[in-house]
């Protein structure tokens, strides 16, 4: 235990820029997600059979296969038509994972927008974009917000595979810590607290963030 | 005494929702200043054809001309269009994530690219007007349902419109709200706006009205001068109608 | 003397071994290796082969043990002998101060050096310019403290040839392994360039430290292979050239 | 697109392989997840707080840390305790993670079952161990067939994560040869091709199994 | 004539839902092969107090009397008691995961350890009596309400209790099917059975009762036969309630 301690205070400082790596690989990843949910999910709600399929299939492939096979993928399959680094290639796979969850969760979010909403836009002469923009989407975002942040701690978690391509985030750190030093337990148990914290932490905070939302309800 | 203006001309319009066969041959005139009163069973087709009015749907066959022109869905900009007729809903419909000066104000600068200030001048003038001058801040969440229809002509009026309809406005209200909402239209009325609308409250109806029209099962069955619709129907279903709801 | 001891025992069958050792399973010689290593360790179909895997064969052979081949991420093969998971490892490792804390180490069974693997037309061309390079590495391996001796921006990778072909993509401006595993990658189409050594390494088989007679066995049976000339022959079959005899004066 | 096809034929046996053990492998841990969630859902339902507090305790840390850290803390801890061959460290490691979603859906099938049920068994005499498991338990199960389905679809996914402890599952496959080839993109599509079919076959027959079980109710 | 066999006596039952009190002092005695019928307004705790009888609620003060012994929760098997005192209830709570057949011998098979072969037969003979000889193998969604009760009748049966308790046993049933219920439970009550009967069937209280009591508020307001109660109430809230009923 005192040996536990012990790693836990020495190693604090590389595990501060494994965490800093986790979180830059989450937002980032987060964020190209939405874009890429947003995208799908108007794809879904189009009325366009073929966009629907398109929609469909990516969707289908994303839950039908592994996010490791996805990452590796992206990131050997992107390398041969453009050079990214790491960091870029990880996040766009986790988006890409990540996007068709998003994407679900989105267009389940404007569906719960009633039509009512659209209507009274559409008759003060608001265009079919301009509703969407100015009057569903922020709608649906808000009412999204707790699934989103759920789907951002899945993709926290999920960012300790970026590890397997190199990256030294958390998960990447102790894994190296831990070989080099012929004992990974301990760095293993660390590292599961510095999950543990930080889901914690987005936990409360996605809470506190329902609830300011919910003020203007 | 010159011709008025006429605002909506309606001639042989039809509609269905699939299988559905719901209006038939609809045939309407309003002019400006008119205030027309569509009465009717639930079922009869008034909501549709209002909707039809504002092109949230689309009509079979039949024309509809506003303000002179006539105007097709794949050749007219309907948005230009919709601008010339504001819509008050019975379930009022605000955003709920903006405020109630929000809601008034959101149209014409994301339409009419108004500026903001110039909105928010005259956002406040309307709700002034309608008596919310107090609420400009508050979320909808926080009013009371004829609050909340107040705001919603507001916010129609906002956008400047030549033609306001009105799709029962007031059954969604508590008893007790509805006079707040029926006053508003009433000034609106006197004010010289052109109106349809689509309403239960007969007391209006013969107060403000100027004409107006019976429908039954998708077809006008009678339409008149309010004393005479009222206090003399020609037709027995219009009659039965009358009973069965004063 | 011990020469003959561990002929003997080789000779003598499984009866002695047993009872002489603690085996993870009764019977078996129980070796780790990582099987992404080609030409050492790797996959053909469900069997792993390669130069370690038939040293690792030929010990339990000698042992008259039956041979029980497991396969491993490297960088858990240290930690896994250590606590028990396998009896030894032939596996390629490096004899170093660090292990040697985990783990025994037999007397080396092939001598090679880390080199500096380049993308095709690089100008890095001496140590010196490898100063602040992205330099890839496998996780575990002994090439992580070199590379650190230039630079700060080290990915880790799984195996060494996940760095070689992330190197080929272009990923990366040098990569440390093995000669032979990167002679390898260039058969095999990839697209890289052959640096220099930083240094020579000998690479011994590991041993649970619970278990000094089966350490000094394998020494003897390896000095036997290695008079006999049956390690030579494993090295030409699988990799092609003699790496079982010490280099004079290799590259510094 | 020629070689891609001739890998694919080439590989196909030893992919049947790593195809098998994956399926004993979320089979395996299927099955002892079960075990694990039903016991803690019924800590959870049990209204003592303790044992509500030790279920929520698992249930957050299953849900606070990425499944790779599980499978590597019961890989090397179990180890220190007593050596589990790879494919139990596995199979534990992946039961432990699915046990707190079987656990909370589990969990909410038995809240599912109405009053009316547990009352009537009672009023039989039945005790409260044997209404559990001769009345609710099986309407209970019954109703989380579909969600057990479609987490034992996520269990074949994260099966893949069992290659990084030395497991030759489907993913593991495709890892070794593509590093045995210096290739590895073709060796990933490949593999992903086999998750889609598995995740295809598997969503049919739950939808089935559903069906079925509809008809007597 | 000898005295008659007491079957079920309380004596002072108090019982409350936290701040609600809902049984107030409650005396009642049922002897062996008497039918009693609680009538009352709803809230009145009539179900309460039928649960408390099977120990499905825990009283809070008073005693229970289960032929002749003085039930304890803390101290009695309630399991043994409850096999003695069989219950039906409004939504008659059938076990949908298995057939007519297998509801009715699961608990004589799993409580009573008899033989499936036994218990089967017993169960058939149940189901027969009931008159669904011919749904042995069907699955209660199946069924209609009535059916669905008379399984639910066999099923308490089964266990072959001295002690009959029915919950407004028809209320949810179309009106058409409540007959072929209280038919079956007109059976019983002529074979023997003891019955303690919530419903608002005066009818079947008139004719199959032996003693009617009426509770309000949680009190026992008046008891007495049939004819005594339905047409000489003495209390005032008594006549008012079988006004309101009937
Ligand atoms: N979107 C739609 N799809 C299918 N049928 C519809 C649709 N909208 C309306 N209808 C049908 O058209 C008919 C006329 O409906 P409409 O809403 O116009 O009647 P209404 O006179 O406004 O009745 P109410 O007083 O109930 O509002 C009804 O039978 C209705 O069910
Ligand atoms: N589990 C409970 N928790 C709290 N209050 C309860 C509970 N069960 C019953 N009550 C309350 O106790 C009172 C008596 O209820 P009970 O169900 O015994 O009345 P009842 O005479 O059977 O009425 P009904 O004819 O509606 O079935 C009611 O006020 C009811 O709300
Ligand atoms: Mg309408
Ligand atoms: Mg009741």
């Amino acid at each position: 235990m005192g040996e536990f301690f012990s790693i836990f205070i020495d190693s604090f400082d590389v595990f501060m820029e494994g965490m800093w790596l986790t979180l830059r690989l989450s937002v980032v990843s987060l964020l190209i997600a939405i874009v890429i949910g947003l995208f799908f999910a108007m794809l879904k709600i189009s009325r366009v059979k073929v966009l629907e399929i398109i929609a469909d299939l990516y969707i289908w492939i994303v839950r039908g296969t592994p996010l490791i096979v996805q990452i590796f993928i992206l990131f050997y399959g992107l390398a041969e038509i453009w050079l990214i680094p790491e960091f870029w290639a990880a996040s766009i796979g986790l988006a890409f994972h990540s996007g068709a969850y998003i994407a679900e969760i989105i267009r389940g979010a404007i569906q719960s927008i009633t039509k009512g909403q659209t209507e009274a836009a559409r008759s003060l002469g608001m265009s079919r974009s301009l509703t969407m923009r100015r009057v569903v989407l922020p709608q649906a975002f808000r009412r999204a917000v707790p699934s989103l942040g759920n789907q951002f701690i899945i993709g926290i978690k999920d960012s300790s595979l970026a590890s397997f391509i190199g990256l030294q985030e958390l998960f990447g750190v102790s894994n190296t810590m831990g070989s080099n030093s012929f004992d990974y337990l301990p760095y293993f148990f660390t590292v599961a607290i510095y999950y543990l914290l930080i889901v914690l932490i987005l936990t409360i905070a996605v809470n506190q963030l329902e609830k300011k939302l919910a003020v203007s309800d | 005494m010159t011709e008025p203006r006429e605002m909506i001309r309606v001639e042989k319009l039809n509609k269905s929702f699939g299988d559905l066969h719901v209006l038939f041959d609809i045939d309407l005139k309003v002019n400006e200043s008119d205030v027309v009163v569509l009465i009717g069973a639930s079922g009869s087709g008034k909501s549709t054809l209002l909707r039809c009015l504002n092109f949230l749907e689309f009509k079979d066959d039949g024309n509809i001309i506003i303000e002179g022109e006539q105007v097709e869905a794949d050749t007219h900009d309907l948005n230009k269009v919709r601008q010339k007729v504001g819509m008050v809903f019975q379930h009022f419909n605000l955003f709920p994530h903006k405020t109630v000066l929000g809601n008034v104000i959101e149209a014409p600068i994301q339409v009419k690219g108004m500026s903001k200030k110039e909105a928010t001048k005259e956002g406040k003038r309307l709700l002034d007007k309608v008596g919310l001058g107090d609420k400009y801040d508050v979320y909808p969440s926080r009013l009371s349902g004829g609050q909340k229809q107040r705001v919603a002509i507001a916010r129609a009026l906002a956008m400047q419109p030549d033609i306001m309809l009105f799709d029962e406005p007031t059954s969604a209200l508590d008893p007790e709200l509805v006079g707040e909402v029926l006053e508003t239209m009433k000034e609106l009325g006197n004010e010289g706006m052109t109106m349809v609308v689509v309403t239960h409250e007969m007391g209006f109806a013969r107060e403000v009205g100027d004409w107006v029209v019976y429908m039954n099962e998708g077809r006008i069955v009678e339409e008149g001068k309010p004393d005479q619709i009222f206090d003399h129907p020609k037709e027995e279903r219009t009659k039965a109608f009358l009973d069965s709801i004063l | 003397g011990e020469d003959d001891t561990a002929s003997d025992s080789g000779a003598d069958g499984a009866g002695d071994s047993e009872t002489s050792f603690d085996l993870v399973e009764s019977g078996k010689l129980t070796f780790a290796a990582s099987g992404e290593f080609k030409p050492f360790s790797y996959m053909e179909g469900t069997d792993m082969v390669g130069y370690d895997v038939a040293v690792g064969k030929a010990i339990a052979d000698k042992l008259g043990l039956e041979p029980n081949p497991k396969r491993a991420k490297f960088s858990g093969i240290v930690t896994g002998v250590s606590e028990g998971r396998y009896d030894i490892a032939v596996a390629s490792h490096t004899i170093t101060e660090e292990r040697l804390e985990q783990v025994d180490f037999s007397e080396p069974y092939y001598y090679s050096g880390p080199v500096v693997w380049l993308q095709p037309g690089s100008d890095i061309e001496t140590e010196a310019d490898l100063e602040g390079k992205k330099i890839a590495v496998a996780r575990g391996t002994t090439y992580i403290s070199i590379a650190e001796q230039y630079t700060d921006d080290i990915p880790q990778l799984d195996s060494d040839v996940v760095a070689l072909q992330t190197l080929s993509n272009g990923n990366y401006d040098a990569v440390i392994t093995d000669d032979v595993t990167g002679n390898a990658a260039i058969d095999n189409g990839l697209e890289i360039e052959e640096g220099f050594y930083l240094g020579v390494s000998e690479q011994g088989v590991a041993v649970n430290k619970d278990n000094p007679e089966l350490t000094a066995e394998i020494n003897a049976i390896l000095q036997e292979m290695k008079e006999s000339g049956e390690l030579k022959e494993l090295a030409e079959e699988w990799i092609g050239v003699d790496i079982t005899v010490e280099p004079e004066g290799a590259a510094e």
